[in-house]
């Protein structure tokens, strides 16, 4: 921190929730913390972790009722002090729609409860999929992560939708230019987090590194709690976190436990201008509830890459429910599948073709597939959920219900069962949510955040003004 | 005879991003710690044959001292969430760590 | 020796929507004859296998033609309730294999 | 008598397509007529309570363009019996309509359909237990009265021979039959060629699900039969299948209570002293059954109601841990919902379907694994609203991924999502009715349309 601030009080940023809205947030240890007098409300709204579907097809998974409470409770408290609020990957994506559907429903919020008139900047980072494809003819690379092939223009051809994850510069900018609530879209969950922080003057390395601690909230306190406040500053060049449930602490163990949470590694997390180097951090109690973490590093990158994150439908999925309990089907499971696999392919060719069909053997190998290092030969009891997946509905049923009956029929040698060699839990094709694939999972090279971020700024009044005609 | 269970407090999995499958290995007791991680039982070539990957596909294991860990990430074969989907949060991927013997 | 190895079919299936009926054939007239001559298969016995009340046995039969024992319990539900596991009832037969037939 | 031969392709038409090379083998042998049975009451209460077909109508179609065109080239009648799975109204409509399309597609000449119809209307039978008639149960059900009737949604009435014999008599070349016994669709024609009763009704007990009744085991081949004054004749069509005296005496005691009688309307068939011998290679004759007729004509009736709305969700666990105290994190999450939404088994019920453990016989498991590996779990819960079984379900399958147990290692969900997703099933039925009421005449409850169909 610089010289002359040094007498003055941190700034704190507080954090309610590691995914706004997916349940709702716990108000006690949130209207706690809130009397600490922070300086910052941010929350994270977005996950990959639901799968392809919500992005490819541009729908939320968390309830609108828990989305609006949980904003609700944040925007009126940010109001009350007059600090900031910030929110990323708006509505579980943070596509387009779901900055636009957070925008509308703080709008609700403010009129409802007469707030006086603030500033809100909707930062928009979703990218057409036609934008991709003219960088591709650009001959601009898309990178693929994670060691994922660079994408052409067929990954491009499957993907129905794609958004960009921002760092903090564009939520960093938004404050500067005076916003009181910032709705963001796809973002790094640490920039939520970083861009007041930044905005404060604080570094980058303890800014970002903070961020990385706060945003799952308590997940980084110790008991585990889910949906628990957790506040966060930086001082004299160290970050600091603490735990407002009364009954939970940061300490060392539990802070250096979630740094490495749900990520690969536990050093390094890349953001668009660059990565966090943890290597060296030193993890310290210092006071009940409270850690300190000092030796964070921020390696600049020489180009500015952002994150892309695609999904596309897939086809239709339809489901069937099967149970075998007897134990020389269970012995020849694997020629019972393939008597089913082949009487779907009579009807419709080889699988690939216009289908697929995954058969999920619950009791053998169902959870873990071929990572199981011992699946079991004979287990007493075999649940068979039988997945296909088609772009045409129908074929979907059929391959779903041919894969499924047969295996009620398939014909083994020296079964002694010949009612059938299943048992159905009901005779029924269940209608599975359609499937979608992460098609994207890349970078691209930007001159700055502003190639593919926009930012729109709203004075919303509503709420004063019809408080005034009162 | 100890397995890993017997010494680690927390044993888990889960998603790294979508491509990605994350496992941690925490001891809440500095000595475990200590002695699971000196054993060098648990290694990239020993959990990619668990796991039945090739050690490529093993992307990431740190000895994470801070938090008394061990950490390790596999790429997945399929995006997580695609069709045919086992486990769409990665989080039911641990259990046969438990048994890894670690000498005395 | 196990049911098991001296029948050639075990099954079970729907009687209608209250019922489920058991077949146990015997392809070889002697394994037949020795399970038949057993007697370890009786209403008291399948009742103790799958932990039903003697009296939900409806029907046991020693059926000569087919080489055969059959018999037939009442549902604890009807077929296709809520709950149900086992639509048609042709997965209830799997315990009887391992009955021992001295 | 005159012999007649008959054959069947299917047990079930519609289930799964019918195998088109041993069907062309039973053509071949230039039959006089070509059945099937459509339905079953083994699909379970929710075809008929809710009256859908269980059947896709592209396998629909696919048999009955089979059997329809063969039947037209040969110039013999077909008989379908229990249309559309259920044989309600709407099935029988569904397989002519069907039978229209198909003709017209293959330029038919003009040929005489009767559709055959057995649907009761629920308020026919509140009005007969009003006036006193008796609805007796079968099975040790209790005799149904007007609460039960009032948690019927639908009922067919169960067809014996006669429905379907004036039909043929009146000249119909193709007979779409609600309703029926497996075995009257068979036993009819056999009946008017002047076959006696219990070789007519053997037959049928014996065709009635196909291939079922050859060796070794194939699902949906067809089989030949022949009466004559010699007996029942049974010969499978398929190259590698054969009808054996224990193979059709298996069948004989399939998916039967009894394997000595067979009920019927207007009495039963006595199977006791049947006979049972290999004439050649692949066909078993079969002679020594009697037929023992009633004095009282019983018609059987089955309903079904709807019970609730269900909803499912589809997890794994791996744990073992979670595994060994499955029970305690199922009682966990009960408990969870018993606070939220009340007890359950009240407005609700949750079923958490642990494959693996004994999901399969439920109770009747006498060897329930104690630590399988994994474990499939489906969770299934039932609620009069369908809204409310989803929240419901969604909340019973979550609350089993953040079950927290004292000694569990995961820290990061004790369960394996298969896909996050709340599927929505079928509501739950129920079997409301499976009794038998006294009729005047085999014909009472039953109404047929003839109708001439033109390509």
């Amino acid at each position: 921190m610089k010289g002359g601030r040094r007498a003055m009080k941190p700034f704190r940023v507080l954090c309610p929730t590691g995914h706004l809205s997916f349940t709702p947030l716990e108000k006690g240890s949130f209207l706690l913390a809130c009397g600490y007098g922070p300086d910052a409300i941010a929350a994270d709204a977005g996950s990959c972790d639901m799968g392809p579907r919500p992005l490819g097809a541009d729908e939320h998974v968390s309830l609108e009722a828990w989305q609006r409470h949980d904003l609700e409770v944040m925007l009126l408290q940010s109001r009350r002090l007059g600090i900031p609020m910030i929110v990323g990957s708006a509505s579980d994506t943070g596509t387009d729609r779901g900055v636009d559907q957070f925008v509308a429903l703080v709008r609700d919020i403010a009129k409802e409860h007469r707030l006086p008139p603030f500033r809100l900047a909707a930062i928009y980072s979703e990218v057409p999929v036609e934008e991709l494809k003219r960088r591709l003819l650009r001959r601009e690379r898309i990178e693929g992560l994670c060691g994922r092939p660079d994408a052409g223009l067929s990954i491009l051809e499957r993907t129905d939708r794609a958004v960009a994850v921002m760092d903090a510069e564009p939520m960093r900018q938004a404050l500067a230019a005076g916003a009181d609530v910032i709705i963001a879209g796809r973002s790094s969950d640490c920039a939520i987090f970083a861009a007041p922080l930044l905005h404060a003057g604080h570094d980058p390395a303890n800014s970002y590194f903070l961020g990385k601690l706060m945003e799952c909230a308590s997940f980084c306190a110790e008991p585990y709690m889910a949906k628990e406040s957790v506040m966060g500053w930086i001082d004299e060049g160290a970050v600091y976190v603490r735990a407002m449930h009364p009954d939970q602490r940061c300490t060392p163990l539990s802070v250096a436990s979630h740094a490495m949470y749900e990520r690969p590694n536990p050093y390094f997390e890349h953001v668009a201008g660059g990565c966090v180097d943890m290597t060296d951090c030193v993890y310290e109690q210092v006071d009940d509830k409270t850690t300190r973490v000092r030796g964070a590093r921020f390696v600049t990158s020489p180009t500015y890459r952002m994150k892309i994150e695609g999904a596309g439908f897939v086809g239709h999925r339809r489901i069937a429910i099967v149970g075998i309990r007897d134990p020389d089907t269970i012995r020849l499971i694997d020629q019972a599948v393939a008597w089913a696999r082949d009487k779907v392919a009579e009807r419709f060719g080889p699988d690939g073709n216009s289908y697929r069909l995954h058969y999920h053997l619950y009791g053998r190998d169902g959870i873990m597939g071929p990572m199981e290092p011992r699946p079991v030969a004979a287990p007493q009891e075999l649940c068979v959920v039988v997945e296909s997946v088609s772009r045409d509905p129908q074929v979907a049923f059929e391959a779903c219900a041919l894969g499924s009956r047969n295996l009620f029929y398939a014909r083994l040698p020296a079964l002694k069962g010949t009612a059938g060699a299943a048992a159905m839990m009901s005779d029924e094709i269940l209608i599975g949510e359609p499937g979608y694939e992460w098609t994207l999972n890349h970078v691209v090279m930007v001159s700055g955040p502003g190639d593919l971020v926009r930012t729109r700024h709203h004075r919303i009044a509503d709420g004063a003004a019809w408080g005034i005609a009162r | 005879m100890t397995t890993l269970k017997d010494l680690a407090s927390t044993i888990r999995s889960k998603n790294a991003g979508v491509d990605l499958i994350t496992f941690d290995i925490i001891f809440r007791d500095r000595d475990a710690f200590v002695r699971v991680r000196d054993s060098a039982v648990i290694t990239p070539a020993r959990v990619a044959d668990m796991f039945r990957v090739p050690p490529a596909d093993i992307t990431d294991f740190v000895v994470f001292e801070p938090a008394r860990a061990i950490k390790f990430t596999i790429r997945r074969k399929v995006p997580s969430g695609s069709p045919g989907e086992r486990d769409v949060f990665g989080s039911q991927q641990y259990p046969p760590l438990f048994e890894i013997r670690i000498p005395d | 020796m196990k049911l098991v190895e001296l029948a050639s079919t075990i099954r079970s299936k729907n009687a209608g929507v209250d019922h489920i009926t058991f077949d146990i054939i015997c392809r070889e007239r002697h394994n037949f004859e020795r399970v038949r001559d057993s007697g370890v298969l009786n209403r008291a016995s399948v009742a103790r296998l799958f932990g039903i009340e003697e009296a939900r046995v409806t029907d046991f039969v020693v059926f000569e033609p087919a080489q055969a024992i059959k018999f037939t319990i009442r549902r604890l539900r009807p077929s296709g309730c809520k709950g149900e596991t086992d639509m048609f009832g042709s997965q209830q037969y799997a315990p009887l294999f391992d009955v021992e037939i001295p | 008598m005159k012999p007649i031969r008959i054959i069947t392709p299917t047990g079930h038409l519609g289930t799964t397509p019918l195998e088109k090379g041993s069907f062309e083998r039973g053509c071949a042998q230039r039959p006089d007529y070509i059945i099937a049975d459509s339905g079953s009451a083994d699909i379970g209460p929710y075809p008929l309570g809710a009256d859908r077909p269980a059947s896709s109508e592209v396998w629909q179609r696919h048999d009955l363009e089979a059997m329809l065109v063969a039947a037209r080239k040969l110039g013999i009648p077909m008989i379908i019996g229990s249309a559309s799975d259920t044989g309600t109204n709407r099935g029988v409509d569904q397989y002519v309509r069907l039978i229209k399309e198909i003709a017209a597609q293959h330029k038919l000449a003009p040929f005489k359909l009767a559709a055959v119809y057995s649907e009761v209307p629920v308020s026919d039978l509140i009005h007969r237990v009003q006036a006193g008639e008796t609805i007796a149960g079968l099975n040790g059900r209790p005799t149904a009265d007007l609460a039960l009737l009032k948690r019927t949604d639908r009922v067919v009435a169960v067809m014996g021979v006669e429905p379907i014999r004036a039909v043929l008599r009146d000249g119909a070349d193709v007979i779409i039959a609600g309703r029926s016994g497996d075995c009257a669709i068979f036993a009819a024609p056999i009946l008017n060629a002047g076959g006696g009763e219990a070789d007519a009704y053997f037959c049928g007990k014996a065709m009635e699900c196909a291939s079922f009744c050859g060796e070794p085991f194939m699902g949906k081949e067809t089989i030949l039969g022949r009466v004559d004054s010699e007996g029942v004749f049974l010969t499978a069509m398929h190259p590698a299948q054969r009808c054996t005296p224990a193979s059709v005496a298996s069948h004989a005691m399939y998916e039967r209570l009894n394997p000595f009688r067979e009920y019927v309307p207007g009495g039963f068939l006595d199977m006791s002293r049947c006979r049972y011998e290999q004439v050649d290679e692949k066909t078993t004759r079969v002679t020594g059954q009697t037929f023992v007729a009633d004095a009282e004509t019983w018609i059987k009736l089955e309903g079904a109601g709807k019970v609730a709305e269900r909803a499912l969700f589809i997890l794994g666990i791996r744990d073992p841990y979670t595994i060994a105290n499955l029970d305690r994190a199922i009682d966990w999450t009960k408990g969870k919902l018993a606070e939220r939404f009340g007890p359950v088994g009240g407005t609700y019920d949750v079923f958490y379907h642990d494959y693996g453990r004994g999901a399969v016989m439920g109770e009747m498991e006498p060897t329930p694994a104690k630590s399988p590996l994994e474990v499939g779990i489906v969770v299934e819960v039932t609620c009069d609203d369908a809204a409310r079984a989803e929240v419901i379900c969604h909340i019973a399958a979550k609350n089993l991924f953040y079950a927290r147990l004292p000694d569990v290692k995961g820290t990061a969900g004790t369960a394996a999502i298969m896909s996050d997703e709340v599927l929505h099933a079928r509501p739950a039925y129920e079997w409301t009715l499976n009794h038998i009421i006294k009729a005047k005449d085999q014909s009472e409850f039953f109404s047929t349309r003839f109708e001439t169909i033109h390509a």
